[in-house]
């Protein structure tokens, strides 16, 4: 009973399910659109928000880890001492999007009823003096944080492992925790990709937040209904592309980034079945059974005309039809950036997909010159 | 105070109104706009200039002019010290390198199994690498054949220098499941 | 009117004071990149890049010249004309090959690919397999599974090697049609391999050569902040990471960036090249990748000192070599001594100090001559007696024991030698104690008489009386003298007070192993002498003169003729009488040393004048350490007085007082002891502007007492560089010699090589032989002068040589021999003395020493036997009688046809002397073993037709005929058989003393008709 | 009792005390709480008044407020470990033993490490408290893009800090992270587009002038590494984090304080 769930974890756990699960019901828990919202609404995922909610999660959260930590394989990986910070950052990343969700609900109702928002407030009469009531919450919580800190501190010792060995390297090689999410894209992209560009295009695209969302409501307390779509595209980023493949990477990928589930031994004897080909390989060798052309531009002339459309042609289309609304609210600027910051975003489920579904490596492969898309 | 007031008193306005602020004209005379714009940009280049030769100096100081690192490359001799269809033991030890030589040309292979990291003996009774540890064969070209293995071995890029040596050069790997055993430099040609 | 607008200033000035100020600030940082730019080295990269372009360019002319002229080449050329049409001609063909080739190929990649995928997925499910089976997953699905693709497999495999098979076929048509163009191609590039070489390092280097994008990058790769990518001209270094630059306490990994300016250090063909462009003057031995000391693992500055880190001439600290260079330095690189940095160059008279480091053990003399010179002139003049020297701990004492002088010399003879040694003896190696600068005075002379007085005293009062045999006859000084020429005394004495010439080498100090013979009639008496040499032993234990086993007439002879001459000049120097208060004097400032004034008088009341002298001189044997030469009674444990020396080469030069002398000399340690051996005492003088001294306020006992050795320039060169060489830095095994048991052997023979002088009469290895020279002029007078000049005669009569001796010898006889010498050669008058003194341990590190030299490792071996009716034996019996081998040897006590001249050892002797393998060796090219001898090479018939050689030879001979290696080895048998007394000295005496040596014979002694 | 309260006010009031803190005594006025933020240079980082939200930790999590002291405590612990800690690759590795065996309070790494991976989380839940409140509108755009660069000073910090035990753990972690700047476009070794800058034989992108190499000293993860991170982590990076902090801080109260519902 206890192997078999044990199992059924480990199966629900490949990447190819867990994510495909994931993106399934994201956009019904956090609903982008109206029509979302209506499946949200009539799926009763709204509820998620609830104390009672709240505590049944926590509650099964806790229950996971107490059961996990019956077994040896999940022990030795998440009580490894730099991973239990992940463990926190679960409980965390779970608590508070529950508790800003919670006050985003509460607050749209009270707006939906006409009433002030929580945070309202009848400016200047209700401000308070910060001496001493901030002061003073400040200094409880810096007390009570440090003493969590000496705990933390006394309780698990910072990790030391042998003395650094340039020429053996420890199987897997793992980047920190908090960059795992980047390491885990360099099963799809390459590394100009994964490590350069897509961290690259994050920072810029949290920076263009501000810019591009230029909805006024919302302002200084949370909310939902009128921020649907901001927040779900952030969540999305936030919670799947960033903390949950922190987490594959971190807990599910064992030697040779192989996927090993939160139950399964990290044999490092286990195979994979490399057989990935590149677009130019479906095209040239398996439909026209012709051999690959020896001139790079013609070899790989499609998966360009791919890219460049899919970059190029795809935004004015959406412009014209599905985003249309979007377009007309941000101008051709902001859409512009949007678009291009949300297609490069969109790349990573799709690679994903080509590769779990046609086990294509890549679409452009021009390893002469280290660029392979 | 008194020294604010002297500066007051010192302050006589100049003959022509001055523009109002830095990098904006005034509604001055043709001269004075023309005159005051070519001095200000002549300024702001040459201080763009000096700030971008500071900066160059800060990129330029992260390049030492020399390195401290062990040599990763060596010259192992000339073509013609190796007998062709042999595979050569004399840098295995110090390089970690085996030097095989073919009638077309000579490869240096990487003695660091793929699959755990031991290193494999030459059998050259059966003209084949074997590991001692978990026992993956690679044949003399360095594809792997038998045991665990999961890839061949890795070559080194071998150049000929200027005198005529052959130059091994380990910081760059070439690895046949990659495709980049065809580059130029990891076969040289004799 | 207000200022409306709050402003001081006009704007427009400050616009334009900001551009003024801006303008200079980038023209400065213009001056910063400038400054950051021009290093030092450049230039010299700059200017030896074109030496090398010029160079290349002058090779490649004369390899093409050199392949014009090659006929091969322009055939091979033509050839490849031919080749080339012939492909031309087969086009089509070739090109529907090709399309061949590419469809397949496309076919292969495609299938090949597939296969390559079932096998990844059949290594998956052996996993899964094998995962199955140990209890994790579905075994049926997983054999299932695995059986399907293991089919799958095969089949997709089998389908490629199909394929592949046709791409073979079709290349290898290909390859058939351009067969002849790529023989030619490739026989061309073998025959210009040099030349295309060339020519590819001058298209790298010389800009006139490259294409033009490489010019542009010529250019681009070394602009100023750019020129990290990938510069031409960059700082060279060599990082050794096992040998350190002390940095006090520590070490840190050496850095030597010397070739960045040197850069044909290590190239050869640059022999010529102005510094600093020259080629190492010995590349093989230094620098070059196959040498024993190669660049990258050794570098520079391990043996040259200085600062490896530096790249300017300065920085880097070079020394000059003398004062002219010096100057031309200071005026054509601005140069000074680089202060603050411990260990500047060596200047290169002094370079072979570094070998001295790793090398203690055992100086290869052949490359550090001026070393292995020092090293001898430390052993013989008794350095490491005062100063303690590492390595020297077991070497006796240099100078005679004094414990019988008393027998030997009288009490007149003794001060004036000690006051002033070389004006009896030139040469001698005992130094001057008085008459020096610091002593020199009136007053000093007055008081230095009565100490010299005092020393006397105490050694004549200690010494023990020696009890002498009676000479048998006056003797005949004239046979003396040529004995003394003769039987090997001058291998460590020399006799006729020569001038050792202008060069110092280490083979003309082995003849001063022992004194001078000159003058003895002034020193000594003649029965002392005849007691002595008849067995030293007898006088001194620790004597480390040997035992000629001369008889008494002999004995009697040399001494009537060393007695017979003498010094007049220095007999007739006076002797001043002793003065008690001066001895009064000198005794009060010794005892109040460690007595209160009162006491001191107490004290020298109580004392006579004799017991004042020897109380005086013993406190003096002390304070000038007489002990650490001499054995004298009451100092056997006194300590050495002086500073020790054994890391003196890294003493901090701030420790070694400059005194007066700071602008005098150069402020380096070479120079501080070059004066300071030159002139031991200078440094208590305050130099005046008339180059005469003044001394500094010091009592007499305080007064520097090193003694001056008198030694000329090339002697104090070689002992600074042995200075220099005493170091501290600890090298690390990886970059010793490796103590191998033959390094070890060589090492403990050498040593005592050295302590007995065996090469004052043997070569070994090409080096010693000291005595050749006096063989030479000693058989001018015997025979003549043209026998004098026969190089081969004067070896035969010299002792001999010991190249192969451990291949040569058997041990056990060797060992017997040495205890106990024989003779071997019978013309021979040198004799081996009997060294009474040498352990057995010592004779077993000698014959290890012998042995290992010559890579014969192990001490016992079975003995050859032989067969005495066999066809070998008796064809050797034929050759040695075709050969007339009893000429020369002696077969028992056969004595030899020929005259005594020609003489070889007793044949007799070869059974249990010599090792059979060598005799082999030495029958084949005695030549090439022993270069100059007068032993021909047997005649060995091999060549002849074998009818001649059964006719002439006899039957035995002719079947062995067609092997010279066995006919050789018959010999060799057949001499193994002789046998017969081997001692045959009386034979030998008798005959010398009727026929003598039978000079005259000039004809060829081999008798042509044999040959 | 009336003798101790005595000697507390006296002292309250005494000449010593008033001229260290304006003012004295305890607030107990208005006015005497606002001067009490007012006079001091620590505490005049706060505002005097504020909405009453953002006293309460529902709304703010206060994970701001926890990410500064947590720089705090980096940087106290920090200095501290420097004492003890050598950045050679000789002593690197058994200094950080040492702190374990015998330095006295060698927990101090423990409160360094785990405080800079508390920090990462509260850094990031600071971002995601204030995209939650919708806090980066208007007039606080740029004070968000602020944000966003001490987030990303932050992983820095944390990056090369992660270096500097030199074990197995730091420096493939580096290599893994470092190894995808050699693939930065144009600039990295092995990025795309870097074999086109050259000219003739002379390529200008290679391991020894890229990217990768100006970030680790070398071509190979080492000694020069090792001394870099350790300069970036000690000096560098807070320099430039703090400037960012004091902009990021002088900004919140500048673009009027914690956000409000309009």
């Amino acid at each position: 009973m206890m192997e078999a769930f044990k199992h059924l974890i480990d199966t629900l756990s490949k990447p190819t399910i867990l994510v495909s699960f994931t993106f399934i019901i994201f956009f019904f828990v956090f609903p982008p659109t109206d029509w979302f919202d209506k499946w949200h609404r009539r799926l009763k995922f709204d509820g998620l928000w609830s104390v009672k909610s709240f505590w049944i999660i926590t509650a099964l959260l806790v229950g996971f880890f107490v059961f996990g930590l019956g077994d040896s394989d999940f022990r030795s990986i998440m009580l490894k001492p730099d991973n239990v910070p992940i463990a926190g950052l679960i409980f965390l990343v779970f608590f508070f999007t529950w508790l800003s969700m919670n006050q985003a609900y509460n607050n749209d109702k009270l707006v939906e009823a006409g009433q002030p928002v929580d945070e309202q407030y009848d400016a200047p009469n209700d401000k308070i003096l910060v001496w001493p009531d901030l002061v003073y919450i400040e200094l409880i919580t810096i007390i009570l944080f440090s003493a969590f800190m000496l705990v933390w501190s006394i309780g698990l010792p910072a990790p030391l492992e042998e003395p650094a060995n340039p020429s053996e390297s420890p199987n897997p090689a793992k980047a920190p925790w908090y960059f795992l999410g980047l390491q885990e894209m360099l099963v799809y992209f390459d590394p100009w990709m994964a490590g350069v560009v897509l961290p690259s295009l994050i920072i810029v695209g949290l920076m263009a937040i501000p810019y591009l969302d230029n909805v006024k409501e919302g302002s200084g307390y949370y909310s939902f209904k009128d921020r649907k779509l901001s927040i779900a595209i952030f969540m999305f980023g936030w919670l799947v592309l960033w903390n949950l493949l922190i987490v594959i990477g971190t807990v599910l990928r064992g030697p040779n980034w192989n996927f090993f589930g939160p139950f399964e031994y990290w044999d490092s004897h286990k195979i994979e079945a490399l057989t990935n080909i590149n677009l130019s390989e479906f095209i040239y060798v398996k439909w026209m059974s012709s051999g690959l052309p020896g001139n790079i531009l013609i070899r790989e002339i499609w998966g360009m005309v791919l890219v460049l459309g899919y970059f190029m042609i795809l935004p004015p289309l959406l412009a014209k039809t599905w985003l249309k609304n979007l377009f007309d609210r941000l101008g051709v600027a902001r859409y512009s950036l949007f678009i291009v910051l949300i297609l490069a975003a969109l790349t990573l489920p799709i690679k994903m997909y080509l590769r779990w579904m046609f086990n294509l490596k890549y679409i452009i492969s021009i390893p002469e010159y280290f660029f392979n898309f | 105070m008194p020294e604010a007031n002297k500066k007051k008193s010192v302050a006589v306005p100049p003959a022509s109104p001055p523009p109002a602020a830095l990098g904006k004209t005034n509604a001055g005379s043709e001269v004075t706009r023309r005159s005051f714009f070519s001095w200000l940009s002549i300024g702001w280049i040459a201080f763009v200039a000096a700030t971008g030769g500071f900066f160059t100096m800060m990129l330029r100081f992260f390049y030492p002019n020399v390195l401290f690192e062990p040599v990763q490359t060596f010259r192992a001799g000339y073509p013609e010290d190796y007998q062709v269809g042999e595979v050569d033991l004399r840098w295995k030890g110090k390089y970690g390198t085996w030097v095989v030589r073919e009638s077309e040309g000579i490869y240096a292979l990487s003695t660091v199994c793929t699959h755990l990291g031991c290193t494999p003996n030459w059998l050259s009774a059966e003209q084949k690498f074997k590991c001692p540890c978990h026992g993956s064969g690679f044949r003399k070209t360095g594809i792997n054949f038998e045991g665990p293995a999961p890839r061949p071995l890795e070559r080194f890029r071998i150049v000929l220098a200027d005198d005529g040596q052959i130059i091994v050069d380990k910081t760059k790997k070439f690895q046949q499941e990659k495709g980049q055993w065809v580059d130029p430099e990891a076969f040289l040609k004799v | 009117m207000t200022n409306q607008q709050e402003r001081y200033y006009n704007i427009l000035k400050l616009n334009k004071w900001f551009a003024i100020s801006s303008l200079l600030f980038a023209f400065i940082w213009l001056l910063t990149f400038a400054n950051d730019f021009n290093r030092p080295w450049k230039k010299y990269q700059i200017e030896f890049r074109e030496l090398e372009i010029e160079k290349t360019r002058a090779d490649i002319k004369v390899a093409s010249e050199s392949l014009e002229s090659n006929e091969d080449y322009s055939a091979l050329k033509s050839k490849l004309e031919v080749a080339k049409n012939e492909v031309e001609s087969n086009q089509e063909e070739i090109d529907s090959f090709q399309e061949k080739v590419q469809v397949l190929e496309a076919e292969l990649y495609a299938i090949n690919q597939n296969y390559q995928f079932a096998k990844a997925d059949l290594d998956v499910a052996k996993y899964n397999f094998e995962q199955a089976q140990h209890g994790h997953g579905d075994l049926e699905s997983a054999t299932k599974t695995l059986n399907n693709l293991m089919v799958l497999t095969g089949a997709r495999k089998l389908k490629a090697e199909i394929i592949k098979g046709k791409v073979e076929e079709a290349n290898n048509g290909l390859k058939t049609l351009r067969q002849s163009l790529k023989e030619a191609n490739d026989a061309i590039s073998a025959i210009a391999r040099d030349k295309n070489l060339l020519d590819r390092k001058l298209v790298k280097i010389d800009p006139e050569e490259m294409t033009f994008s490489n010019k542009i990058a010529n250019v681009v790769r070394d602009i100023p902040v750019l020129d990290f990518i990938d510069p031409y001209y960059e700082v060279k270094q060599v990082v050794i990471k096992d040998i350190e630059d002390d940095m006090v306490f520590m070490g840190v990994p050496k850095v030597d960036r010397c070739m960045t300016c040197h850069m044909g250090i290590d190239k050869k063909g640059f022999e010529d090249a102005p510094q600093p462009y020259t080629t190492h003057p010995n590349i093989d031995l230094y620098l070059g990748a196959s040498s024993p000391h190669p660049m990258n693992e050794y570098g520079c500055t391990g043996c040259h000192a200085g600062r490896g880190r530096g790249t300017d001439f300065i920085s880097s600290a070079h020394s000059p070599d003398n004062d002219e260079m010096a100057n031309r330095w200071e005026k054509e690189l601005g140069w000074h001594p680089l202060h603050h940095w411990e260990t500047p160059m060596l200047p290169m008279k002094y370079v072979e100090a570094s070998c001295l480091k790793c090398h203690s053990g055992s100086i290869p003399s052949k490359a550090a001559p001026k070393l292995d010179l020092g090293m001898t002139i430390v052993e013989k003049g008794g350095c490491f007696g005062c100063h303690q020297i590492d390595g020297f701990e077991n070497v006796p004492r240099p100078g005679p024991g004094l414990r019988k002088i008393k027998s030997k010399i009288n009490k007149d003879f003794a001060y004036k030698w000690i006051y002033e040694p070389r004006s009896f003896r030139e040469n001698s190696w005992m130094p001057h104690f008085f008459k020096q600068i610091n002593n020199d005075d009136p007053i000093s002379v007055k008081r230095t008489d009565q100490e010299v007085h005092a020393i006397v005293s105490y050694l004549f009062d200690k010494s023990k009386s020696f009890k002498m045999d009676r000479l048998p006859n006056q003797g005949d000084a004239d046979n003396g003298r040529l004995l003394i020429n003769s039987i090997g005394c001058l291998g460590c004495h020399n006799i006729e007070g020569d001038e050792r010439g202008a060069s110092l080498s280490v083979n003309v100090l082995r003849r001063e192993h022992g004194p001078e013979l000159i003058k003895l009639g002034s020193k000594t008496t003649q029965r002392w002498i005849y007691n002595w040499i008849r067995d030293p032993q007898k006088y001194s234990s620790e004597t480390k003169m040997p035992n000629m086993r001369l008889s008494k007439q002999e004995a009697a002879d040399i001494s009537a003729y060393l007695i017979s001459q003498n010094d007049v000049e220095f007999e007739q120097n006076t002797v001043p009488t002793v003065d008690e208060n001066e001895l009064n004097m000198i005794a009060s400032d010794l005892l109040s040393s460690t007595l209160r004034q009162d006491e001191v008088e107490a004290r020298l009341n109580g004392m006579g004048l004799d017991e004042k002298l020897d109380y005086v001189g013993g406190k003096l044997i002390r304070q000038y350490g007489c002990f650490s030469c001499h054995n004298i009674d009451g100092f056997e444990d006194a300590k050495p007085i002086g500073t020790p020396l054994s890391t003196e080469g890294s003493k901090l030069i701030a420790k070694l007082d400059f005194g007066y002398f700071h602008d005098e000399i150069p402020h380096t340690k070479w120079d501080w002891f070059n004066l300071k051996i030159d002139n031991p005492r200078i440094f208590d003088m305050i130099p005046q502007e008339d180059d005469s001294y003044k001394i500094k306020i010091k009592s007499p006992l305080d007064k520097l007492r090193m003694p001056h050795f008198g030694m000329n320039n090339q002697e104090r060169e070689a002992t600074v560089t042995v200075m220099m060489g005493l170091v501290k830095d600890e090298i690390p095994p990886s970059k010793l010699p490796s103590k191998t048991e033959r390094y070890l052997a060589i090492e403990t023979g050498e040593i005592l090589i050295m302590q007995y002088n065996c090469k004052g009469c043997h070569s070994i290895d090409g080096d010693g032989d000291a005595i050749q020279p006096t063989i030479a002029s000693w058989l001018s007078e015997i025979a003549d002068k043209t026998t004098a000049e026969d190089k081969s005669l004067v070896l035969s009569f010299s002792p001999p040589m010991l190249d192969t001796e451990g291949r040569k010898i058997q041990p056990n006889w060797l060992f017997k021999f040495f205890n106990n010498p024989t003779m071997i050669r019978p013309n021979l008058q040198v004799r081996m003395p009997s060294f009474e003194m040498i352990s057995d341990k010592e004779w077993n590190s000698l014959i290890k020493y012998f042995q290992l030299k010559d890579g014969q490792t192990i001490p016992y071996e079975t003995p050859h036997t032989i067969v005495k009716n066999s066809t070998k034996y008796k064809a050797g019996e034929v050759i040695q009688e075709m050969g007339a081998c009893d000429n020369c040897h002696f077969y028992g006590n056969q004595k030899p046809k020929q005259a005594a001249l020609t003489w070889g050892p007793n044949l007799a002797l070869v059974k249990e002397r010599l090792r059979s393998e060598w005799l082999i060796e030495w029958y084949r090219d005695p030549q090439a073993i022993m270069p100059g001898t007068k032993m021909p090479a047997p005649y060995i018939p091999w060549e002849e037709p074998i009818d001649d050689v059964k006719e002439s030879w006899g039957k035995n001979v002719a079947k062995l005929h067609s092997n010279p290696e066995k006919l050789i080895e018959a010999l060799r048998d057949y001499t193994w058989g002789i046998s017969g007394p081997t001692d045959v000295s009386r034979i030998v005496k008798a005959h010398l003393a009727s026929e003598g040596y039978g000079f005259v014979i000039e004809e060829d002694d081999w008798g042509d008709e044999d040959w | 009792m009336s003798e101790k309260k005595g000697l507390l006010k006296r002292l309250a009031e005494g000449q010593v005390w008033t001229s260290i803190f304006r003012g004295g005594g305890v607030p107990k006025s208005r006015r005497q709480r606002m001067m009490v933020i007012l006079n001091s240079v620590f505490l005049h980082l706060h505002p005097v008044r504020l909405p009453k939200h953002a006293v309460k930790l529902k709304f703010t999590w206060c994970m701001g407020g926890l990410s500064f002291f947590l720089f705090l405590i980096l940087t106290i612990s920090g200095i501290l470990l420097m004492f003890y800690y050598r950045p050679t690759i000789e002593y690197a590795y058994v200094d950080i033993i040492d702190l374990a065996e015998q330095v006295p309070f060698g927990i101090m790494r423990e409160i360094h490490r785990w405080g800079a991976h508390a920090m990462v989380i509260t850094v990031w839940l600071h971002m995601f408290r204030v995209f939650m409140t919708g806090s980066y509108k208007p007039p606080r755009e740029f004070n968000w893009a602020v944000g966003v660069i001490l987030l990303l000073l932050t992983l820095l910090l944390s990056f090369t800090g992660y270096l500097l035990p030199w074990d197995q753990l730091a420096i493939w972690a580096i290599t893994v992270g470092s190894n995808m700047a050699r693939a930065t476009p144009f600039l990295g070794s092995e990025g795309p587009g870097a074999a086109l800058l050259a000219i003739g034989d002379i390529n200008f992108v290679t391991m020894a002038s890229d990217v990768r190499f100006a970030l680790i000293g070398g071509r190979f993860l080492g000694e020069a590494t090792l001394l870099r991170f350790y300069v970036l982590h000690c000096i560098g990076l807070p320099f430039i984090i703090m400037i960012f902090m004091a902009v990021h801080f002088w900004r919140i109260r500048k673009d009027g304080g914690i956000s409000t519902p309009m």
